[in-house]
């Protein structure tokens, strides 16, 4: 079971989990990621923030990641819901599921689709603050949590 | 010649002023060509594409010496941030 | 927070992750981990298992690996919840979930909890299969899976 | 001398026939003497207690050599399968 979708609305992480669950019966082990905005950055308090994303492109990026995060960790599901628009404070952003027989691989896929995710899929993040909204920087950090899994795949 | 649409996306959407741009380039030209061509044309487009870009060829990213074909859908944006 | 519990009831998943993303609203990453029962083990189908546990001694050990994942990774959030008792195939036995500011501590607490877990708390486990119920043997690679957890405590 | 109240668990409790058994033993006793002495007062006890078996007082895991107290709550049980 592999899905990836976009979408303006709310997250319904508490659904989204108990549907993973259900399409995945009996896998053994399920391991679900949330993400969320927070309400300060660096610099101080923020009012939400904005994802910008490319029609087609993303659809298409999410997918292909989520089947190959499928294939890479043998999972019986992969599951990844990306909102785009506004999101207010406190709310979902990115819920990755996955489904395994083993606890390892579930957890494994979940933290690659994260890091991947962040490197691979056209989607720019603003953040609004007063009257200005401000384009947010990649990360080193991320670019080094992605870097860990291509040593791990030239290690095999 | 090949026609292609070339498509911005964030602050390079921004600093170039516009969603897209049509372009007529030679046969065989590379998606670092169109980067120099683009930055030719106006102050604009030079300073979208001054930093780190990343480029896509038919919704697919690929390198910057990636060649293109008549009909292609160029994008040039910055380091993605969702998650 | 800090929750812990043991319940003879089916463990509604959707819920818990509901209720624990409302708790630690806006801490940026939450994690959950649900391990349901497989109908099957290396010797064949099997038909749902029993968990027995140690009265009074189960609901402090869990608690205290709840407070202490939660200390050990600086999390906003830490709760576990066991069955206990009959399970049915294909149903949750256990339910982890953690939230913290980032990703990786989010990540890294729900995976020592589910280690912890299988090494610390009194509770155990039989297959029926049949009209014969076989306690489940400890295994090597969770032994394995907890100790690497000791090391990076030492490398720190 | 300590009295203390002895507890089994899953494949231990099954070999030993009983949930708990109330023991007499000299004060300072350690959770290792009293599992010798309990492996000699029967052969249920005996096979209960051979294999790899970890140890509780007053609900805590503890190791093989703790001393008891009057009024403790011991437990023997297999290595915990839970999750």
């Amino acid at each position: 079971m592999v899905v990836a979708t976009i979408q303006f609305e709310p997250l319904n992480i508490g659904q989204l989990q108990a549907q993973l669950f259900e399409q995945t019966k009996g896998a053994g082990a399920c391991v679900c990621f949330t993400g969320s905005v927070r309400d300060y950055n660096k610099h101080g308090a923020i009012e939400g923030i904005e994802l910008e994303h490319y029609p087609g492109m993303t659809e298409k990026a999410l997918l292909a990641l989520a089947a190959s995060t499928q294939k890479k960790f043998n999972c019986d599901g992969v599951a990844i819901v990306h909102r785009v628009g506004k999101v207010l404070n406190h709310e979902p952003i990115v819920w990755v599921g996955t489904a395994s027989a083993h606890r390892e691989a579930a957890f494994n896929a979940a933290m690659y689709a994260m890091d991947a995710l962040k490197q691979s899929v056209p989607l720019w993040k603003r953040e609004w603050s007063g009257q200005h909204a401000t384009w947010v920087d990649s990360k080193a950090a991320d670019v080094k949590a992605f870097e860990r899994w291509q040593t791990s795949v030239e290690d095999e | 010649m090949a026609r292609v649409t070339v498509k911005f996306f964030a602050q390079v959407r921004e600093l170039a002023g516009v969603e897209e741009v049509p372009l007529s380039i030679e046969d065989n030209a590379t998606l670092d060509s169109i980067r120099q061509v683009l930055s030719e044309q106006n102050e604009s487009f030079k300073n979208a594409l001054a930093g780190t870009i990343v480029m896509a060829r038919n919704q697919t990213i690929v390198k910057a010496d990636t060649k293109v074909a008549d009909g292609d859908e160029i994008a040039f944006f910055p380091p993605v941030t969702g998650g």
